[in-house]
């Protein structure tokens, strides 16, 4: 029997860096198990039946009492439904669903997050950071960023940021550092953002080996748990379920043309 | 009395120990994915739509939620009959109720090879003929749609099929009596009433339709008052059990799904939304059935037909 | 440019400043219950269905909710044609937009009737006639389902009528192409797909369908793939405008039907849930009109038609 | 043009009596019309198209500040998602909508409230007292209506409480209250409750002639400005809106055998 289930949890903060990304501190009501880098969890905040599915999210950090803190960027319906729940309100969410990033191979682990892709970067940092050099790259669009890029979550992380516009850290994007030849044999990199900057990393490295380079995708869920086959991306060896069979994948193992 | 007294139901020579089936495609295939304690009072599992050969399913979007309803577009991905009968089936046959076998075919002559290569592989249970996918082309709701090789096709089934027949209607039909009849006729044991509905989603901003296939099936509680309409209309023509499924979400709307004449009930999109949704229904019908003294779940099917004209 | 510069079109002689149009049966039809400010922009609105007598409607319960969307079973109350156009459209004639008289009839010759009285009290705009309405016996839905005699009836209504006339389908047909082809060829200048879809509710306290007519009509988002899905089909086969009709709720949705096809669209169940509704939907096509650099929204007709094959 | 129209508010109360039964302050956020006495909103506290439409209330009390208070008991989706609303939240009404009470003729007026019923009575207490004699009679279930019947909303008011199983006032109905004669010619009757006591009502009351008795009633609504037809009940003169027509009626024409 599998480790993921829907359970109750109590918004116990919320944190808005602008209006359109907040944070989002819950306890789980009951005992779940604690998710491994890279694995996420469905989330609802509302009652009824619209919207009618979990919307899927990664967490950034887990804290010792329990708690998980999800970043949320308001996309659409559901994430603004979410942005409106108070302290104190209750959420479902369904997991910890996902496989997971394997142990890091490489010598120095390099972890990329473009915008809120930065979630489960920020919790393999915290996973791995005693165990090997870790080195968080966050890329952002800039403007309405600042508050986010300067929040405690990343005090003490050996951070970089980018920034399009040049408003935040350096200008550009987490790529600009390949280009630099900051990054080479021996880094294992992990990344998770937008699909053309993930799509990039396999061919802007030339130094890393392809098999070194592991993505986390995004793909429309309902199940999670591996049931409904409509989270699929094509792969080299035909469609896999991002839920189940990721949200890790091989840079490598992905069909990017057909994406 | 034990649960299965009180919510056991049988559909042909299937006893289920509970009216709630989990509809084809929706539940993985592979039980140790299955979080716990979530099919214990199940009925009946309907395996993921199997073909002859196996298929990628449709390539782009593959779900669009619209209100109240989800649009799906997976195209019958599976790893074709035979695969699955040598890996998924043997974790599953071990589930603790009746595996339903979902066959999907685009040629007359597949489902013959799908009936053949499940006899050989000796199961002798319950399958679940798939008339009405509207994600494919060339087949799958074609056949329920076009009367005459709906006929054919059960026809064949039914003189190779030892086990029972269930046939799955499509509701995109002109009307719901004739399929439903010819079914009968052609000595289905039950039909399940129904599938997903044609609809269409648009994407705004790339300005065009969401799905390569442009329409898809819509599923969930947006259905319920239609899926429940075709079952009223359905159990008014045929005397086999209709099972009922399309928008099942909770103890109310299975309560009336069953009252609107369902044997059973088959569940896809609220378990998606839900896990406990199960476990909510069957603890749900059965405080009800404890507060309106009534003994048997059966005793509620179609009893908002027989009191229709009962005023008040 | 003016505000009907960017979101007017015009369907046969009708000018619309809006291509939001009221449906039928919504919506006071008397002014002064207006809330202030909500019509300001809308193209048309469509009169309650009315008949040649006056009809008291349906008893019991004439409205359920079901998940996202809306049972009703008026039944066609309304005061007849006669009354209505000396009392109501005394005060609808200055509402500031044209008045769609939406006509419904039982026999074949109460639309002669209709349309006669119309013609004599003076009135020659556009006629919107009912052939889909599922909530009264003997008529209504009945005339679009059946293609002869829905011939015959717009044979006739053509002849007589020198006004434009568009022709409401009902969505509980075989198959939307055959009526929409039919309505066509007898010159209607427009068709409106669709009424609402035949649905039912089962009152589980009282054991039986909550409507005294069993069946009533679905509208709301709920509806909304479905009818998307209708219009993607009808404006594949006729050429004169079609308006679309069925679950719009926001500008997302009111895009994308405009987007699948229609020439306009009508609101109905979504200006119940919120009186803003058509003001949001005009500032928000603007707005998207603006963002997107397209300067009329005719060019957004059929966008996504056009785009389908465009990778992406 | 009408009055009526759809604005927000926001929650800056609410109160639990019991598990099902609260009441709800909310602040308009722009000015609106002050109902009358009967007159009702339409409210819900739920983003999302599930439920679909708005609920309708009468206000218990209008303050000063523009607030209002509704008394709302749980009984199916939507109550239950309004029970869950925190204060702070905004919640949207639609109002005020339906006719209204018209001025007493009576010499004193008696308000009738079964239940919730009670909260267009309290309204209507408000209005008059100062104008003519008023007696309010509230007839409750009993168990689990205590800190209701306690609340400081009667504190000042001619109230008589009965409740079925005699646990709170006296034991009956408010119409007990008639069989005992205490209510005669001069009166004007006005009462909002369960269908089964407002029908009673007329028979009950031989010395109150049936037009001094007037009815406040309940329909589901979808429009709530008469336009819809779908909130009709059957009269002497045929079907009529209870939200354009109504929900106050006189006893006398409403057809109470089709009810
Ligand atoms: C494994 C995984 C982890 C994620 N982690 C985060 C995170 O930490 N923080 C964050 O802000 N976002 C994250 N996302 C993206 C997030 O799930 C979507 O932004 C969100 O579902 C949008 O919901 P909506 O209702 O606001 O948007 P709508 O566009 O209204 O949603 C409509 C439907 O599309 C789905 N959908 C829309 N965009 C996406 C998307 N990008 N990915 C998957 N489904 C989508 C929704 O879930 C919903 O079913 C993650 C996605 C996945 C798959
Ligand atoms: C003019 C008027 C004033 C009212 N005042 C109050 C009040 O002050 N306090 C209070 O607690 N209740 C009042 N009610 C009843 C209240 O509107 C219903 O209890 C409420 O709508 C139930 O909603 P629900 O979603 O919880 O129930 P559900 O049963 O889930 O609702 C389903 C649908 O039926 C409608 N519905 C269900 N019961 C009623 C009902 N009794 N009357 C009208 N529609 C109903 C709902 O509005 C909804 O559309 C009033 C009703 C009317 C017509
Ligand atoms: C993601 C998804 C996949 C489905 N796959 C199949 C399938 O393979 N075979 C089939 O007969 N029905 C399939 N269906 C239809 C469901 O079994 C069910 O008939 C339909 O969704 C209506 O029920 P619901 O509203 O409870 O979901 C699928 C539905 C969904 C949502
Ligand atoms: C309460 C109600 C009454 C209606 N009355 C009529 C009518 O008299 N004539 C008609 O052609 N359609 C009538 N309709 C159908 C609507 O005009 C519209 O076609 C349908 O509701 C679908 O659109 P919607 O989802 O925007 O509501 C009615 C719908 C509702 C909800
Ligand atoms: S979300 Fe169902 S298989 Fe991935
Ligand atoms: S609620 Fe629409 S007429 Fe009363």
């Amino acid at each position: 029997m599998g480790n993921i289930k829907d359970f109750s949890a109590i918004v116990l903060k919320k944190t808005a860096f602008s209006d359109e990304l907040f944070m989002l501190r819950v306890l789980p009501e009951e005992r779940i198990k604690q998710p491994n880098p890279g694995q996420f969890f469905l989330l609802k905040s509302w009652e009824g039946l619209d919207p009618l599915l979990f919307r899927p999210f990664a967490p950034v950090l887990a804290h010792e009492d329990g708690s998980l803190d999800f970043l949320i960027k308001v996309v659409g319906k559901g994430t603004q439904i979410i942005r409106s729940c108070m302290e104190g309100a209750k959420v479902k969410l369904r997991g910890p669903c996902g496989n997971s990033f394997p142990d890091p191979a490489g010598q120095r682990l390099i972890l990329i997050g473009g915008a809120v892709g930065i979630a489960p970067m920020v919790f393999s940092y915290m996973n791995y950071e005693k165990k090997l050099p870790v080195k968080l790259i966050l890329g952002v669009p800039g403007a309405g960023w600042d508050d986010f890029c300067e929040s405690d979550i990343f005090s003490n992380l050996d951070l970089e940021i980018f920034s399009d516009d040049g408003s935040i850290g350096r200008k550009g994007t987490p790529l600009t550092l390949f280009e630099k030849g900051e990054i080479g044999e021996g880094d294992e990199i992990w990344a998770c953002g937008p699909i053309g900057m993930l799509k990039a990393l396999g061919t802007a490295i030339d130094a890393v080996k392809e098999n070194q380079i592991y993505v986390s995708l995004e793909a429309r869920m309902a199940c999670g748990i591996g049931g409904c086959l409509g989270c699929t991306i094509p792969t080299k060896w035909g469609p896999r379920r991002v839920c189940a069979d990721g949200p890790v994948f091989k840079w490598a193992e992905v069909s990017w043309n057909e994406l | 009395m034990s649960f299965s007294d009180i919510l056991g139901v049988s559909i042909g020579k299937l006893m289920l120990r509970s009216p709630i089936i989990i509809a084809s495609g929706v539940w993985p295939m592979e039980p140790e994915r299955w979080p716990s304690g979530i099919v214990d009072k199940v009925g009946a599992i309907c395996t993921k739509g199997l073909t002859f050969s196996p298929k990628e399913g449709n390539k782009g979007i593959r779900l669009w939620e619209t209100p109240c309803g989800l649009l799906n577009s997976i195209g019958l991905q599976n790893p074709g009959l035979e695969s699955f009968l040598k890996n998924e089936f043997q974790m599953l046959k071990n589930c603790g109720c009746p595996l339903i076998f979902n066959l999907a075919f685009h040629r007359e002559d597949e489902l013959d090879l799908l009936l053949d290569k499940l006899s050989s592989s000796g199961f002798d249970g319950t399958v679940e003929i798939n008339v009405s996918c509207p994600n494919v082309s060339g087949g799958g709701m074609a056949w329920a749609v076009d009367l005459m090789s709906l006929e054919m096709v059960l026809k064949k089934a039914r003189a190779k099929w030892k086990g029972d027949i269930w046939v799955k209607l499509s509701p995109n039909v002109p009307d719901i009596y004739d399929s439903a009849i010819v079914a009968e006729n052609c000595g289905a044991d039950a039909i399940v009433v129904a599938n997903t509905w044609l609809g269409l989603a648009i994407d705004i901003k790339k300005k065009k339709p969401v799905f390569e296939r442009i329409f898809a099936g819509l599923s969930g509680p947006a259905i319920l008052p239609l899926s429940l309409r075709l079952v009223w209309e359905a159990t008014n023509v045929v005397k086999i059990p209709v099972i009922g499924c399309g928008g099942i979400t909770d103890t109310e709307s299975a309560l009336g799904m069953l009252m609107a004449g369902a044997s059973a009930i088959q569940i896809g999109t609220g378990l998606l939304r839900d896990f406990e949704v199960i476990n909510k229904i069957c603890g749900g019908i059965e405080g009800y059935m404890e507060e309106n003294e009534i003994d048997s779940v059966k005793q509620l099917v179609g009893l908002a037909k027989k009191n229709h004209n009962i005023r008040g």
